[in-house]
């Protein structure tokens, strides 16, 4: 069978057939054994050795560790990726301009308005979560469109805060 | 009667203290909010009192709780920990007014050092070298304005009381002082109750150095320096002991100013001074800190005393077990604080529960950790998971020591820091030693993730194998059968209507 | 091209191994057999190579194979860590033909320490003080009776090839000398290949220290002693650095016989001489081990020398990093070895899956481990599981901290002899330091497992309360309701029926 | 509900009446919480603290560890004790004059023979396991009735290996 998995941005085709495994035109034997009562897993590729934190999200998204660096990759066979192809670029995202809370917390202060035009950078929201102040920031210019929250709510992670539409130049 | 100490914290401190108490042959008794029934701490003690809800407000900062919980349980004596009340100078008068020994400080050291500006005046009266700035706290922006003017700028806004980085703003322009003083002044609020702030001259890539302090009824002495210049919005990262930047000289100058600043203010147990030290080898007071320090740990590894331990001595009336002859650090420390902040999303807290844990052990590696599997890491608490400390000949020895720790360390349910740590420790210029407090905040790159190809190719291979096995082992599962079965039974009922 | 190790040996001593080569910055291979698949040295290394099924004999005792995969793996030395070949003249030998380096003693020096009737010959004529007995190899038990008779009893029986008191048997009257001899001969034959035993005066009360070597090109130095006394069966339990039996005069003296010894026979990198040392202060020496010990970490500890890493270097032909100054040892470092043997049956073996596992951490304590969660303990290897190390000022300390560290230790999934550590630990005579090797012969009580009924009360009432939690939640589950299911619809084919 | 609780010999008492359990004759607040993911459960009893890794063998049969010890308990109800009394002293009781093997091993010699009389500690079988030879003694004196393993023989942990009868004085 043949995947490919995107991580990083980057999309990485891996075959699969038994013990062996095809990547980045090499071929290796490689072995791939759950460790029991774990959410490990000790991948030998070739004679290479990684252990690996791995949990699975279902439909082929996985969440990985290692060495401190968390990672979400997405796994999909030929058919599929084909099917997503015909579908058309961009197809499944969401959120386009929303400016959503990084975590839980709580909205100090609000720093714009709707209407209000703002630079990449400005500060939007302040929101306080194990005791420090963080202001979110826009991530290009806009013109804010919504403000969804307001002073002293609690948020939760993901929550959209304010709308922003790209400026009309 | 036995001397029970009550360990008025949580998290990796707590269990720090518990085991202290353990190792003196005391009996420790744990404390714990709703959210940390089963946490270490609790695990760790002998005994253990609940004292509210998770909310820090209603548990940890409850002086009366705390107080009624020492009482029930026949506690002589209460360590606070850092933070929370570690730097209440009220705290340390209730537990001393209740009759029980305060393992730290006397309460009025404490008020002498809490209020920044008032010890600046005495540091200055006893000779301490003090960063030029205003004694006195500033809330009108005209008068800050001025006052600023004079200093030169930057400036740097701080609140009176407290520390840790909050209600702290460095000021470049006299245009964004008024913003800083109001943010400042309403960080201070909320963290230490008083909004109060003062102005003082920023010196510019300055070290941040501090001196370990311990004194008993008869000796004040100094145990070297910690360098605490990796920080991240004022909140440090790595520590190191000793400092690259000092010669047994200046250690000697630093150290010196260390103990006159503690016995200024009649001082006792363990404390640190804080110092900006200059590219130029001057050097300022900024505050003591009248606690513990979360960095403790690279002090203890290379002179070889256990600085809680020894709270505890003196906290019971006994005389420190640091020997007469000066002290002088033997081989290389360094601390990594391993917190629950994501670096791939702006250092912004993560949350979970652990489901996974492998610390690092082996030779010269220490881990004072904070939570154990199936912890709940949530959002009431300070972020901090726990430290990696190690232990080498040499820098280069203590670094390459740290690297392999920080790799076999495993945590898996939240997102850590971990793979910033490991970054920075394969970085040219923190090998060299070459790095000031605002390290981080010109060197973005060391926050952003890396991946080699050879990772990359791996991870993939992990992952393909894994959606493989999982596509091939996808059978009826339990649920399916039931639903099936149902089916089953209603296709059999259609058939009877049929 | 890059120094690559590859790591002969599985468990601790593996992990202790590839951790080393990673400060050093080389890069480490491991071998596993089939029982190995997920083991700790896989994890922990860059490279792993299977190499046969899980009896030793059919993998790790398999020269051939390891030679194979280190030519596979472009290794560049062997590291062949303590136990399986460690000690074979011939494996080091045929490692050096293979054009790779052997990191430790040449093979000539296995050799010559290796005959145990040789090496006492030779350290004879170097004018090390060894034990009276026979220099040849007996067999025959007449001879062997009159020998004994001469020495005087009681005798020690030992195996001529290895140690770690396996074909070893002490003998305190004639009639018991041929049995001795033929059991002596039969483990011995079977453990190493060798059944040659050979008979020497044995020495009563004697404590078991010895004097740890390190040897590059240029120098031989000692590293002070181990006291190990406390041996079960012969079996190393609890070593420490320094020992209460040694004065800085004797060390000095003891010291120098072990570098003799060393010099006599041309050696390189880490070795230890075994010496009995009798109450009235005489040593004699036993024996060389030609390998790391598994207690080499007490001596680390105190001497502050990584003795793996020493190794490492003294392989690649670089100075050993070892001051000329002479050493002396800074305070007090204790191991414990913990073994999946159950105390409560007469330490017998225990097996399983490890399901839980909390090394001990916090200041001054050392985990040196051989497995993890997930792993199975089984019979094909040796019982260590792994060693807690401490270090503290004193030996008081660092006692107590031993004890806080076991009491911190939580291995579920196999019996081990942690309790019994903890009773020793409490032990008056052990606290006192009065103990000789056969300690633990007159002290059956701390085999015995203890509990206090304050213990006993607890624990009854956490079983208690979870039978009746368990009692509480027993719903109908997921299969009872499939069969639910199936007899309703069993029902309604009957009532169609009937 | 009374349970009674069997553990190294003794038998306790204890009685659990929502959160607060009586014990030796005094009444605590009890409180057992499962660590999530371990096999660990933390007990307050009072403000005594205490974690213990507990795993069920079903049929009020625990196994507690608890600073390296080991112990295996036995929880019954007040009927079911009582039924037990009534069945009489003794009944349950398996394996009599059996001589187990406490672990896997190989057999390397025999040291009795059928018929032979032995003394307390008296060797009876020599089990390899481990690379150690170990010795199996006899715990009292008795006569051997039957020899169940050969040398050679590979033995399982529990596997008998020798009958004793009791000598008739």
């Amino acid at each position: 069978m043949k995947y490919f998995v995107t991580i990083g941005g980057r999309e990485i085709p891996v075959e699969v057939k038994g013990d062996r495994v095809t990547v980045a035109g090499r071929e290796y034997q490689a072995h791939l054994a759950p460790v029991p009562g774990t959410p490990l897993r000790q991948l030998l590729l070739g004679d290479r050795s990684l252990t690996v934190a791995m949990q699975s999200g279902g439909r082929g998204a996985w969440r990985l560790e290692s060495r401190g660096l968390r990672l979400d990759l997405e796994v999909v066979d030929e058919r599929t990726r084909h099917i997503r192809d015909l579908a058309g670029p961009g197809a499944g995202r969401t959120g386009g301009g929303q400016v959503r809370s990084p975590m839980p917390g709580l909205v100090v202060r609000l720093l714009v308005e709707p209407g209000e035009t703002v630079e990449a950078g400005a500060g939007l929201v302040v929101l306080e979560a194990m005791k420090m102040e963080n202001e979110l920031r826009a991530h290009g210019p806009g013109r804010v469109t919504a403000v969804l929250v307001a002073p002293g709510q609690a948020v939760e992670k993901g929550q959209p805060l304010v709308e922003l539409a790209p400026l009309s130049t | 009667m036995p001397f029970r100490v009550l360990v008025a914290n949580r998290g990796e401190i707590a269990l720090r203290i518990i085991r202290a108490c353990h190792e003196e042959g005391l009996e420790a008794i744990a404390v714990y909010s709703d959210a940390d029934r089963l946490s270490p701490q609790v695990r760790a003690a002998d005994h253990a009192v609940p004292i509210g809800p998770s909310p820090p407000s209603e548990s940890y900062l409850r002086i009366d709780r705390l107080l009624e919980a020492a009482r029930r349980t026949g506690a002589s004596a209460v360590h606070p920990g850092y933070g929370f009340l570690a730097e209440r100078a009220a705290f340390a008068q209730a537990v001393e007014d209740a009759g029980l020994v305060f393992v730290g400080p006397p309460a009025r050291a404490i008020r002498a050092m809490g209020d920044k500006t008032e010890a600046r005046r005495r540091m200055q009266a006893a000779g301490v070298p003090i960063v030029p700035g205003l004694t006195v706290p500033v809330t009108d922006p005209d008068a800050a304005r001025r006052a600023a003017a004079e200093l030169g700028f930057p400036v740097l806004v701080k609140a009176a009381a407290g520390g840790g980085g909050r209600g702290m703003r460095v000021v470049q322009a006299p245009e964004e002082l008024a913003g800083a003083l109001e943010t400042a002044a309403s960080e201070a609020g909320k963290a230490f109750g008083d909004p109060a702030v003062y102005l003082e001259k920023y010196i510019e890539r300055p070290r941040h150095v501090e001196i370990q302090i311990l004194a008993d009824r008869e000796r004040t002495v100094h145990l070297g320096e910690r360098e605490c210049s990796i920080q991240r919005r004022h909140q440090k990262l790595v520590e190191e002991a000793p400092s690259v930047a000092l010669t047994p000289e200046l250690r000697q100058r630093m150290g010196q100013a260390a103990v006159a600043a503690a016995r200024a203010v009649d001082y006792r147990s363990a404390g640190t001074c804080e110092f900006l030290l200059a590219p130029d080898g001057s050097f300022y007071f900024l505050e003591m800190n009248t606690r513990i320090q979360v960095e403790h740990p690279v002090t203890e590894l290379v002179y070889g005393v256990d600085l809680v331990r020894e709270q505890l001595r003196i906290a019971q009336g006994l005389p420190m077990r640091v020997p007469a002859t000066p002290l002088a650090p033997r081989g290389w420390a360094l601390e990594c604080r391993i917190t629950s902040e994501d670096p791939a999303h702006g250092f912004l807290p993560s949350t979970g529960r652990i489901e996974y844990l492998r610390v690092p052990a082996g030779p010269g590696v220490r881990w004072d950790g904070g939570f154990e599997v199936g912890d709940e890491v949530g959002l009431h608490y300070d972020s901090l998971l726990g430290k990696v400390v190690v232990w080498g000949a040499t820098r280069e020895e203590a670094v390459r020591r740290m690297r392999r720790a920080l790799e076999e360390l495993v945590i898996s349910g939240v997102a850590t820091n971990q793979a910033f740590h490991l970054r920075l420790l394969a970085d040219d210029a923190f090998l060299r030693g070459e790095f000031a407090s605002q390290f981080l905040d010109r060197r973005p790159d060391l926050l952003a993730a890396q991946l080699s190809d050879d990772q990359m190719t791996a991870l993939a291979v992990a992952a393909a194998l894994a959606e493989d096995e999982a596509r091939a082992i996808r059978k009826p599962v339990v649920g399916d059968e039931i639903a099936a079965t149902r089916w089953r039974l209603a296709g059999l009922w259609d058939g009877l209507r049929g």
